[in-house]
């Protein structure tokens, strides 16, 4: 009897387990072909000659952008439970990432 | 250390085994940390390389001339499901899968290989034409922000493999799970970094 | 279980985990390199003691300013600050170790090789003589070889500090003892746990500086050569990211010493422990916001100039924040006058100095000015000697018994830190007037009739009685050393925090028990709660304790080896390369080695530590 | 402040201090080191007061064990609020002074001179005239002049303490910046960015001339430029010793827009490379050995088998000719 509870319960888990991998598999495909379409997007426009030089950087920079927030988020789940100072860190890295770059790119002449 | 682990009933090892003991969560947060110094690294090759952006060089060498889509394309595509694979490969290993676990791995380092056989026959064909390290600062600045990103690939590449061959036949265990898990992060990082090139460097540098 | 990997005598230092003694060997490598860069500051005192003296050539001079700076900053403060947060920080927390002892290890070994590669550089011929700023494209010049070992010197060093920095962050993020809550960690770790998140982003941009440089100068790159269209002004760029944060790298730790031994010796809690923690990360985030004000003159244009002017004059409002803490811990407590709270006490006009000069520096238009001029290095001198090194010295004279067992003397201190104090300002204030009086920096010599004699003059004075000073301090620790006399545990009466509830020497795991933390100051908590002990958080039980190593030593010694080659392919394509493979070759496979060999360390025997416990108790000691 | 500003300009060399400014340049910046030198003091003093009194007050005196005081709000409030306006009123005049030291292209207007920096030397270019001169700048007073700066070689800084504070010339970009003399006079300009090993010696001078002289000075420099163009001979026919050897050796570095400066005016100048008496005997020292006066110069030295004792003589006296007036 005892065991057959168990057996119950322990079958109960592992279904709980099972749909839980397969949320997980389906947000990682989804994130991927997000990532893919993106990449078309990017390439496409570009290939298409769609946009006008001078929005051709910030259209690019933000499809990077969200396609590396999937990757940061998603991909390497960043934002698990337990991550603040992970997340701090690597926001500040971002930070400091964005005024080297401007820098680099406005104060040279 | 170990014995204090609680395991998970179904697969047998803790939920999280990468972060499960203290030394795991140690590596784990460390090489976060590693990761937000490489980013603020990578921005500095990206701000040199966008203040050099064809300096010096000659018009038949200058970004829009020849840089070539269908190259950078597939290599996107290889990098970017390498990623995936590389998921997916970190996904089995929670479950305990070690057989799976593996095969993911080898085609991750596949593809990884890949990319950079492409990246290789790339550099090859810019030195034919002219396009080399030392011709223009735009040369330097070219080749060393992709370079250090190639760099990365390989280093990527000795990595996992040393880690394959050395666990080939171990169980995935506390020990040995947050190695291939910090690896696998650096894997995507070196997917995310990629992104910024190719849409900066490459497709940014064809809108002329 | 493993058995536990040990060695002996030197073999026991080279392959040490142990962050006690790893901190010894940075302070002691740290002191090292004081000496030299004191040394090279006397040559260059010397040198400029009266108008068109010849002692040395510019060239020469060029050398010694540049192996000044560099040693000093990099190879002197930072190892030094890099020791006692090795030392101290664990304990402070109540740790057994840092969380990557192996890490920790090869960080050190990796600065050593750094600043060995870069003093090299004396003995084969010439050393750097770009000014340790290194400006391109003075430093791409061809002839300028001593530049290779600043650039593969300062590499090696800088991988062993951002491994340290990762280190620190994370042994304080998950390493605490039970209720050592954030906000209840002392202030000396705070500013380390800071201090360490600066050098993870500001060390990349040098990464890459020195990267780049290395490729321009050894292999022929064009980043900063106008011929082939490159640009100088991204080097600049480069190294101010890194080199502002650099600065406040160095202070933050030195305020986190002061911050501990005000408290200490005026027997107060610190006054505003919350304000002192954010108006912590507040300067090390404004830090990264102001780098473009040592680039003033650049030509960058009116707006960059003014919106780096203002960002630069807010980091005045966080520290002066912190000065007022300070007082007002002073303020109603019970001063006690040793050694390491004079140095405490003299830091606060001096360093209040340096921080008003360094205000007036950020005004732009007035920068055109000071820029380049003796006022500038008036003004870094009084933030870095009259901040940094006085903290070095306090920590020294407060630290000493808990790392070595034995306490320096109190008399010699009196006397060097008169000589040192008097000698300090004797050097460095006549310099303001300097600079205003049109005497650029980085001159091997001036004319005479320029009205700046008698002020360089008294200058060279002043660093001589700070070399005096230097001498009394290394004659008390080697009279310390000597001496039978060893001390207590909480050597001060007055300690605080926890490191001061280990007995002396501190056994390899700290704490026989993990303690519990029951609030800021806890010892003191517990002292004045009537209890001899703190509380502890675990029964005795077996200490598990990482593994000693060779390793780390071959790393770096792989890296110092390639990095000679590379420098050497100049010449020698032959011997240069093959020294590239090899020492590259040792490098990784003592990297495969670590990742092959799987080391889960040891134990220490339940029994073992009883036994210890009792020991210690019999003496009566804790 | 009026005491302190008394006191500082008391010290110091005229014509070099920042703080005996002779331009307008230099008198808007010692106006703002004065400014942020007042609130710095205010600062000092109220810290000094606190400091002092404290340790005064609170010595150990007994081993009782004092009130332990966790902060107070207030005191911290008034102590971020303050100097954020001390801040403020800095901020401002800061801001004012930075755009007006930055007006250079209006000044250009008016008069514009190249400058550019070599390795130890300076060469100061008057597109307008189309004249090139070396080592001294001379300038009219009484009006803004706009300079152009570059380098040729590595980074140099231009730097005239009591006309003006300094502008980086930086190879392969260009800089600009104005310059005012309130007087005629000589003014002392410094190298103020390390380019190697006799960065220390690579001074020049700024010399203001009235306006009416300034333009004689110009045409009379013009007509000599012109006239021989930068050879300083007339024709290759029919040359004096001197000028021979001024050929065979000198010409082809020295002239503008070439290695080694000007000397169309050789003989007028008071220093010689920069920082030496004029004279004979520097000079010809000089000529033998240029590297022992200036390490790591690039003019190759002349031993007495490249050019004779006698033949220095006449080289020497031939720049010495060399004058405008
Ligand atoms: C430990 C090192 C250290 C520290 C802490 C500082 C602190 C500061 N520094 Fe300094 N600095 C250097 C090291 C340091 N510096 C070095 C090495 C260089 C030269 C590098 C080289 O070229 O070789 C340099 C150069 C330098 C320059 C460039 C000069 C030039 O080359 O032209 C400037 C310009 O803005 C500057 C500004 C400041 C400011 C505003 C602070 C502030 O953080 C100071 C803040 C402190 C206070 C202001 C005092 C306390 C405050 C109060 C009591 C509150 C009330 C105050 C007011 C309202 C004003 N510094
Ligand atoms: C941590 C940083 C640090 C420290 C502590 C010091 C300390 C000192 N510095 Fe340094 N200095 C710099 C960082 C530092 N400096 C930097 C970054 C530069 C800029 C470099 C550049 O332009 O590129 C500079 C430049 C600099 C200059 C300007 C050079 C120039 O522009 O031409 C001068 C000149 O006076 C100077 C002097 C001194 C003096 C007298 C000391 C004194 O405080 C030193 C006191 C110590 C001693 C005097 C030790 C004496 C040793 C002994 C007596 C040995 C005993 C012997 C044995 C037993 C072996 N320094
Ligand atoms: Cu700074």
């Amino acid at each position: 009897m005892e065991k057959r509870v168990m057996n119950e319960s322990h079958k109960q888990l592992e279904l709980e387990v099972k749909a839980e991998s397969k949320r997980e598999y389906q947000l990682q495909l989804i994130s991927f072909a997000m990532m893919i379409l993106l990449t078309f997007v990017a390439f496409g426009a570009v290939y298409a000659e769609l946009m006008p030089v001078w929005a051709a950087g910030g259209f690019l920079i933000i499809l990077a952008v969200i396609q590396v927030f999937l990757q940061l988020y998603i991909f390497m789940h960043m934002n698990n439970r337990g991550n603040t100072w992970i997340v701090v860190m690597m926001w500040l890295g971002i930070f400091v990432a964005i005024i080297t770059v401007a820098a680099l790119r406005l104060l040279i002449w | 250390m170990a014995h204090a682990v609680e395991k998970h009933p179904v697969t047998g090892i803790p939920a999280n085994p990468e972060k499960a003991t203290l030394e795991g969560k140690n590596k784990y947060v460390a090489f976060w940390f590693f990761l937000g110094g490489e980013t603020v690294l990578f921005a500095s090759l990206f701000g040199t390389y966008v203040g050099l952006l064809n300096s010096g060089a000659p018009e038949e060498l200058r970004s829009y001339n020849i840089f070539e889509m269908e190259l950078v394309f597939i290599m996107t595509m290889l990098l970017l499901t390498s990623s995936l694979t590389s998921v997916l490969a970190m996904m089995n290993m929670k479950a305990n899968n070690p057989g799976r676990m593996k095969l993911w791995l080898i085609v991750t380092l596949l593809l990884g290989a890949g990319f950079l056989g492409a990246e290789i026959y790339e550099f090859i064909h810019y030195y034919h034409i002219g396009h080399t390290f030392t011709s223009s600062a735009f040369g330097s600045a070219f080749y060393t922000l992709v370079g250090f990103h190639g760099a990365h690939v390989t280093f990527g590449l000795l990595w996992i493999t040393t880690l394959l061959i050395r666990n080939w036949n171990r169980p995935i265990d506390v020990y040995n799970a947050p190695k291939f898990y910090v690896s696998s992060l650096y894997w995507h990082f070196i997917d995310v970094v990629w992104v910024f090139i190719f849409s900066i460097v490459y497709l940014l540098g064809m809108v002329n | 279980m493993q058995q536990s990997r040990k060695y002996n005598g030197i073999m026991d230092w080279i392959t040490t985990v142990d962050h006690k003694k790893i901190g010894i060997l940075y302070l002691f490598s740290g002191i090292f390199f004081l000496l030299l860069g004191g040394i090279e500051a006397l040559l260059i005192r010397w040198q400029l003691v009266k108008p068109m003296n010849d002692f040395v050539s510019g060239e020469t001079f060029n050398q010694l300013i540049t192996m000044h700076g560099t040693t000093m900053i990099f190879l002197a403060a930072m190892p030094m600050l890099f020791g006692f947060m090795n030392a101290v920080v664990p304990l402070q927390i109540g740790a057994r170790d840092v969380a990557f002892p192996f890490i920790n290890s090869l960080g050190f070994w990796l600065f050593f090789f750094g600043g060995v590669m870069l003093n090299l550089s004396w003995f084969f011929g010439a050393a750097p003589n770009a000014g340790w700023t290194a400006y391109a494209p003075l430093s791409t010049q061809p002839e300028a070889t001593g530049v290779d070992f600043y650039t593969l010197g300062l590499q090696i060093s800088g991988f062993g500090s951002l491994m340290a920095g990762i280190n620190f962050l994370v042994t304080i993020l998950n390493m605490r003892a039970p209720g050592m809550k954030l906000m209840r960690m002392p202030l000396f770790t705070w500013t380390t746990f800071v201090a360490s998140a600066l050098i993870v982003f500001a060390f990349p941009p040098l990464t890459v500086g020195l990267f780049m440089l290395m490729f321009e100068r050894l292999f022929g790159a064009a980043y900063f050569d106008p011929a082939l269209g490159g640009n100088v002004v991204i080097w600049e760029h480069l190294f101010w990211i890194f080199g502002h944060p650099e600065v406040y790298i160095l202070i933050l730790p030195a305020f986190g010493i002061f911050s501990e031994i005000i408290p200490t010796f005026s027997r107060k809690r610190l006054f505003g422990y919350t304000t002192m923690v954010f108006a912590t990360m507040l300067i090390g985030f404004l830090g990264f916001m102001v780098w473009v004000h040592h680039m003033f003159t650049v030509g960058l244009g009116p707006v960059a100039n003014s919106i780096f002017a203002v960002a630069t004059m807010a980091i005045a409002v966080p520290t002066g924040v912190k000065i007022f803490n300070w007082l007002f811990t002073l303020w109603g407590g019970q001063i006690k006058f040793n050694v390491a709270m004079l140095y405490s006490v003299a830091f606060i006009p001096s360093f209040l100095v340096g921080g008003m000069t360094g205000v007036m520096l950020s005004v732009a238009p007035a920068d055109y000015q000071y820029h380049d001029s003796y006022f500038v290095v008036a003004h870094f001198h009084y933030v870095i000697v009259g901040g940094v090194v006085y903290g070095l010295f306090a920590g020294l004279y407060y630290w000493f018994p808990l790392m070595f067992g034995k306490a320096l003397s109190e008399k010699l201190g009196y006397w060097q830190f008169w000589l040192f104090f008097i000698g300090f300002h004797l050097t460095f204030f006549p310099q303001h007037f300097l600079g205003l009086f049109g005497m650029p920096r980085r001159v091997f010599t001036y004319l005479d009739g320029q009205g700046w004699d008698t002020l360089n003059m008294l200058s060279t004075i002043g660093a001589f009685f700070m070399g005096v000073s230097t001498i009394v301090l290394l004659i008390a620790v080697v009279k310390a050393f000597l001496s039978k006399d060893r001390v207590k545990p909480d050597h001060w009466g007055d300690g605080r925090t926890l490191e001061w509830t280990l007995p002396v020497p501190t056994p390899e795991y700290n704490f026989a028990q993990t303690p519990l933390v029951k609030g800021l100051d806890t010892f003191w908590l517990e002292k004045m709660a009537g209890n001899k002990r703190v509380s502890v958080a675990e029964e005795v039980s077996d200490i598990h304790m990482p593994n000693n190593s060779l390793i780390p030593f071959f790393m770096s010694l792989g890296l110092f080896i390639a990095g000679l080659g590379a420098i050497f392919q100049m010449d020698n394509t032959v011997v240069g390369w093959s020294l590239i493979g090899f020492g590259l070759a040792m490098t990784f496979v003592s990297m495969f080695l670590r990742s092959w060999i799987d080391d889960h360390g040891y134990y220490i025997p339940k029994s073992q530590v009883e036994a210890d416990l009792k020991a210690i108790r019999e003496k009566g000691e804790q | 402040m009026m005491m302190f500003a008394v006191l500082l300009s008391g010290c110091g060399q005229e014509g070099l201090s920042a703080l005996k400014p002779m331009g307008e340049g230099a008198e808007l910046q010692l106006r703002i080191i004065l400014i942020s030198l007042a609130i710095m003091l205010f600062v000092l003093i109220i810290v000094s007061v606190i400091y002092v009194y404290v340790l005064m007050k609170f010595r150990r005196k007994d081993e009782s064990i004092p009130k332990q005081v966790e902060g107070s709000s207030t005191l911290e409030m008034i102590w971020t609020v303050v100097p954020i306006i001390l801040l403020i009123i800095l901020a401002v005049p800061t801001i004012t002074t930075t755009v007006e030291l930055a007006k250079a292209k209006e000044a250009k207007k008016e008069e514009e001179i190249n400058v550019t920096a070599n390795l130890y030397w300076w060469e100061f270019e008057y597109p307008e005239a189309g004249v090139v001169t070396g080592q001294e700048l001379v300038i009219p007073v009484g009006k803004r002049v706009g300079i152009n700066l570059t380098s040729k070689d590595v980074i140099h800084s231009f730097w005239v303490p009591a006309l003006s504070g300094k502008t980086d010339t930086n190879p392969g970009l260009d800089n600009e910046m104005w310059l005012h003399a309130n007087e005629p006079g000589t003014y002392y300009g410094k190298c103020a960015e390390l380019c190697g090993p006799s960065h220390a010696l690579m001074d020049f001078k700024v010399i203001a001339l009235e306006q009416e002289e300034y333009d004689q000075w110009l045409a009379d420099m013009k007509a000599k430029q012109d006239e021989n163009g930068e050879k300083l001979v007339a024709d290759n026919t029919n040359l004096t010793t001197g000028e021979e050897v001024y050929v065979q050796s000198c010409l082809s570095c020295h002239g503008g827009g070439k290695v080694a400066p000007s000397l169309t005016n050789f003989g007028d100048r008071e220093w010689l490379a920069g920082y030496l008496e004029n004279n004979e005997d520097n000079l010809k020292e000089w000529i033998r050995d240029p590297q022992e006066k200036k390490q790591g110069a690039l003019m190759p030295g002349f031993n007495e088998g490249q050019i004779s004792n006698e033949e220095l003589d006449a080289l020497v006296d031939f720049l010495y000719e060399q004058k405008i007036d």
